[in-house]
């Protein structure tokens, strides 16, 4: 449903994605992990139109995507959050929702309908910028979702959460998946969390693809472990 | 919605009372000053429309105000258009210059840049007017300039620039609280999130432009025939500061704050001619200090004030409740 | 030497430091690992007094430094050498060593430094005159290394030195960092992804998960294993 | 021929002043990336505070600029610390500065005003005669005039490249928290950047007042070319900023020999709205 293909993007003289190439499923959730500065954050960029790829191409549904604006990606059904809780703060939770419902959508009634789905009725009027920072990434993921968007993708979500807030969280992407058939894409440090949530995941390592394959095998791989643990340590995990 | 009413109630009183205001003994002189009032408040609640809602940081828009009334002038004058054409048209006008000399370089432009192009672009106005004499009436200015009806008086003018202010102030209420309004806001508080949402950037603030330029042009055509004349000083730095000063001090970004705003600047600074040749420095202090110190303008005050009224009826209640 | 208690950091609204208590020694090498975005930048950060600590205590020589701003902390012979470089671009490599000595402590000392800086790192020294804008990314980690050391500093703590370097480039700076603590004796508080070679040259390591501090062992008791277990 | 050469000469001069003029807006740009929309007051005050000390107390030209200067970095300084610093703090700072100048530019626009009034004032050439050299013509005083723009840039150029406080603030300009790395302390810098900044506007305020009459209004139109020259040379860019100023003082006076001195006006504009469309960052880009 969704493929990226060759992806490259340089700033100048820095590259941040060399030939970056992965598929994702129809409904699947899919993993990205990766140290820091590895182009997690770009690649989300690149595929939601921010950054235009210096090359290589981008299909949705068989349609090339590649050098859509971050608007006409949107209306094609592609929505994302950032890593940085990014609420509109002087909107009420519930006209965050309708920015989403009303330019990604077109259809108005989509903010009441994730109002309920995320069981944020009780915070409708309250402006975005009085809430904790839970609730602020819950607005954040109901403006996307109020798109009717089929695929989403959520730019390490879970960070600044305490246990219990990750637990609620991963519960509700993963009915937002199941009940509503959204294809999900997601960037997460913890890896556990990622490994237990995610059958599929790919893992970059400056800007290249380290990593393409089943959750389960990510432990036993030894690039992986070289780039989480350096040089000599990969040898200790293959035993 | 005890809030609610409150607040209606004393609009509707507002209201009521300009409306009355000629047959309580208005003098000519007051008429005038409420004239102003109106078309201050206009170009006031348009500026802020695009510095406080959308963000843009627009220095130029005294300078919208000048195309609209020189264009509503030469009509008038030049080629005898009546005054319910020129308003429109004179607005027309200026949408279509601002937008496309300004809207559309200021959409590749970012932060410092536009105040940059806005305030060279209106600074270069006056030059652009002492050349072309023979149609603007160069330094002189425009004078002369046909009312809206023949023999108007200030009693005329004034309700047809009241008319005129309730009917704008209606369309901006209505935008503000549109989902075109909504989009303003939501650039302005995250910009990409908006856009990775669907908001079209480009389109969003390409309308500021259009919108906020047609009312303001149209303001300057009231303002020229409702006053009879206009020439480069009306649109000089005084005016600029009086308005960034109702802004200011009225309070960014909310719908009354600029109409407050232009209330107390409009009316002041009339008892600020009393001080005579030190207007304008009190003026510019009155701005860097509501700058410094109170960034949130006379609004916030009010809110605040609200708050702990609110708060202390609550208080009041609930032990009997 | 540094001695935090129970530091509580913010960004915002995110919380990225959970009551985080460490100590450093003198002459001591300790190594700061840990998965990423799990708050070791920020906390060297708000040691060194870029990203101010909403509660706790640094003690630096016996001295309180939480909370003051990162020039007062830079005086005390404090230097942070930042995983982004943030080096001066359009300047040459000798200014940026130069500005390294800006605080007025290290000025009598430039030249022994300087000389230090070009005996670890030969490279810098053909490369003086060149603008920063210019280098490799070793190079420019180089500068960033030697411009910490210009400040005649008793404690470097270094931010992922090794990062996003060729396998060689990664090597030499290691080597850099273990003749700086050999041969000057220096303290040193090392975040790094290279576990292994890390741990070779500490005497201590923390590990930090989930902006606390996870575990404490000395250096020769800890197992790769142990580390990589803690990271998955 | 002749008028040619005599209209590079004019244009030459003006171009070397209009670059003293830019330098202290595009210098407080480079290091704060506060753009001060106060600018050309700036530029006045200093010349009529000259002006003050020359004419009405006699005090000797050297004298009264220096005086004249030292009042200006501690009126810059000031400036910084009581307003600008606290206004940096807050979320809208960089909008907030830009209002905040402009309130203080008319403020101090009309303090000047009230103090000296009205009428135009000019700061005496410093010499007299004229170099005649076949069909050129130069005052000595314009001459005068280059020779002290030029060793003003250089003077400028070695103290950011060899003074302590100036290496500081081209390491501010470049990175800030590098600068915060090395104990450089940041405020200070800024306070200082003003302070200098102010110094070479009210120094250029000077060269201008004895080559144009003085007003208290005059330094809006020298802020406005300012604000053209500076985005011409690339926001923050110090020779950048000379560069462009020497290109429009002579297209401006080539401009005024062909077309005539009402066309000069229009051109600064089509040229600003040119590089602003093609090359926002400035024909010359580069940093301090």
């Amino acid at each position: 449903m969704f493929a990226v293909q060759d992806i490259s993007k340089s700033f100048g003289k820095l590259v941040a994605l060399s030939n970056v190439s992965f598929e994702v499923e129809e409904k699947e959730i899919f993993g990205i992990a990766g140290p820091n500065g590895a182009g997690k954050s770009t690649l989300f960029n690149v595929i939601s139109g921010i950054y235009a790829p210096t090359s290589g191409k981008i299909f949705f549904e068989g349609k090339d995507i590649t050098n859509a604006k971050p608007d006409q990606i949107c209306r094609l059904g592609i929505a994302r959050t950032f890593q940085i809780p990014t609420a509109f703060h002087t909107l009420s939770v519930y006209d965050n929702l309708r920015v989403g419902a009303i330019f990604g959508a077109r259809r108005p009634q989509s903010a009441d309908e994730v109002l309920e789905l995320l069981g944020l009725q009780e915070v409708r009027n309250r402006p975005a910028r009085n809430l904790d920072l839970y609730t602020t990434k819950l607005v954040m993921l109901g403006a996307a979702l109020a798109t009717d968007c089929k695929l989403l993708m959520l730019d390490e979500p879970m960070a600044g959460l305490s246990m219990v807030e990750i637990q609620n969280f991963l519960e509700i992407v993963q009915r937002i998946n199941q009940e509503k058939g959204i294809t999900i894409i997601i960037i997460e440090h913890l890896l556990d969390v990622l490994i237990s949530l995610t059958k599929r995941m790919l893992i970059l390592s400056d800007g290249q693809v380290l990593y393409l394959g089943a959750s389960s095998g990510v432990a036993e791989d030894r690039r992986v472990v070289e780039v989480y643990l350096g040089g000599k340590g990969g040898s200790h995990a293959h035993r | 919605m005890k809030n609610l009413n409150w607040k209606s109630l004393l609009s509707i009183v507002v209201i009521a009372f300009i409306l009355l205001y000629p047959w309580l003994g208005a003098s000519s002189y007051n008429k005038h000053l409420f004239i102003l009032f109106f078309i201050w408040s206009i170009v006031a609640a348009n500026w802020n429309l695009m510095m406080g809602y959308a963000g843009i940081n627009s220095l130029g828009n005294i300078g919208f105000m000048a195309i609209g009334g020189y264009t509503a002038g030469i009509l008038a004058k030049s080629f005898g258009v009546p005054a319910f054409l020129t308003v429109p048209l004179a607005g027309l006008v200026t949408s279509v210059i601002v937008t496309v000399a300004l809207g559309l370089p200021a959409l590749r432009l970012s932060g410092i840049y536009i105040a940059l192009l806005t305030l060279i672009f209106a600074d270069s106005l006056p030059s652009v007017l002492t050349q072309t004499r023979d149609i603007t009436g160069g330094a002189m200015g425009l004078h002369e300039i046909p009312p809206f009806y023949p023999g108007m008086d200030k009693t005329g003018a004034y309700y047809i620039c009241f008319v005129f202010f309730l009917i704008v102030l209606w369309i901006i209420y209505r935008v503000i609280h549109s989902s075109t309004g909504m989009a303003f806001i939501a650039l302005r508080d995250s910009e990409n999130f908006a856009y990775c949402l669907g908001v079209n950037k480009f389109k969003e603030r390409l309308k500021v432009f259009a919108l906020s330029s047609l009312l303001t042009g149209a303001a300057g055509a009231v303002y020229v025939h409702a006053l009879g004349d206009i020439s480069p000083t009306t649109l000089g730095i005084e005016p600029f500061l009086l308005t960034i000063a109702m802004i200011e001090l009225g309070g960014v970004g909310t719908f009354l704050g600029p109409i407050l705003g232009a209330f107390v600047i409009v009316f002041g600074n009339e008892f600020l001619r009393l001080a005579g040749t030190l207007r304008l420095t009190l003026l510019g202090a009155l701005i860097c200090t509501i700058i410094l110190f109170y960034p949130g303008g006379v609004i916030q005050f009010i809110t605040a004030l609200e708050h702990r009224v609110e708060a202390l009826l609550k208080r009041k209640t609930s032990p009997a409740a | 030497m540094l001695t935090v208690k129970d530091l509580v950091c913010y960004y915002g609204d995110l919380q990225v430091l959970r009551q985080v208590s460490l100590h450093v020694e003198e002459g001591e090498v300790v190594a700061l690992f840990g998965p990423n975005g799990h708050g070791k930048s920020t906390l060297l950060k708000a040691i060194c007094g870029l990203q101010p600590p909403r509660a706790g205590s640094i003690q630096f020589r016996g001295a309180e430094i939480a909370g003051l701003p990162a020039h007062q902390i830079v005086e005390r012979g404090l230097a942070y050498i930042p995983e982004e470089r943030h080096l001066f671009a359009d300047m040459t490599v000798l200014e940026n060593l130069y500005l390294g000595a800006y605080p007025r402590h290290a000025r009598a000392a430039v030249k022994k430094n300087l000389e230090f800086v070009f005996h670890i790192f030969p490279r810098l020294a053909e490369r003086r005159n060149q603008l920063c804008s210019t280098l490799s990314g070793g190079e420019a980690r180089m500068v960033a290394i030697g411009r910490g050391l210009m400040s005649e500093t008793s404690l470097l703590m270094v931010d992922e030195p090794s990062i996003g370097l060729s396998p060689g480039m990664k090597m030499a700076v290691f080597d850099a960092i273990r003749q700086i603590h050999q041969e000057r004796g220096m303290t040193i508080l090392i975040v790094e992804q290279e576990i292994q070679h890390a741990l070779e040259m500490s005497d201590r390591i923390y590990l930090m998960k989930k902006g606390q501090i996870a575990f404490e062992r000395k250096g020769k008791e800890i197992q790769v294993e142990e580390i990589e277990k803690a990271y998955f | 021929m002749e008028n040619f050469v005599n209209a590079l000469i004019s244009g030459l001069i003006s171009g070397s002043l209009y670059a003293a003029m830019a330098l202290g807006l595009t210098i407080i740009y480079g290091v704060s990336r506060v753009f001060n929309f106060g600018h050309g007051v700036i530029a006045v005050i200093g010349a009529y505070l000259t002006w003050y000390l020359l004419s009405a107390l006699g005090v000797p030209f050297l004298l009264a600029t220096l005086l004249s200067m030292a009042f200006m970095a501690i009126f810059g300084f000031v400036l910084y610390r009581l307003t600008i610093n606290p206004l940096l703090k807050k979320p809208n700072w960089e909008f907030s500065t830009v209002l905040f100048m402009l309130g203080a530019g008319i403020l101090l626009e009309n303090v000047v005003l009230q103090v000296f009034g009205p009428r135009v004032k000019s700061i005496p050439l410093l010499v007299e005669g004229m170099l005649k050299v076949g069909f050129l013509q130069i005052n000595w005083h314009e001459l005068l005039l280059i020779a002290i723009v030029v060793i003003a840039i250089t003077a400028l150029s070695l103290f950011f490249k060899y003074s302590r406080t100036g290496q500081a603030m081209r390491a501010v300009a470049q990175s800030i928290p590098g600068a915060q790395v090395v104990g450089i302390h940041i405020e200070q810098i800024f306070g200082m950047t003003f302070a200098l900044a102010f110094v070479v506007t009210g120094f250029s305020g000077i060269l201008l007042g004895t080559k144009y009459y003085l007003n208290p209004h005059i330094g809006w139109e020298w802020m406005v070319k300012g604000f053209v020259i500076v985005t011409f040379g690339g926001l923050g860019s110090t020779s950048g900023a000379v560069v462009a100023a020497l290109i429009l003082g002579l297209v401006e006076a080539i401009a005024t020999l062909y077309l005539g001195a009402i066309w000069v006006w229009p051109i600064w504009f089509v040229l600003f709205l040119v590089v602003l469309l093609l090359r926002p960052q400035g024909i010359l880009g580069g940093r301090m």
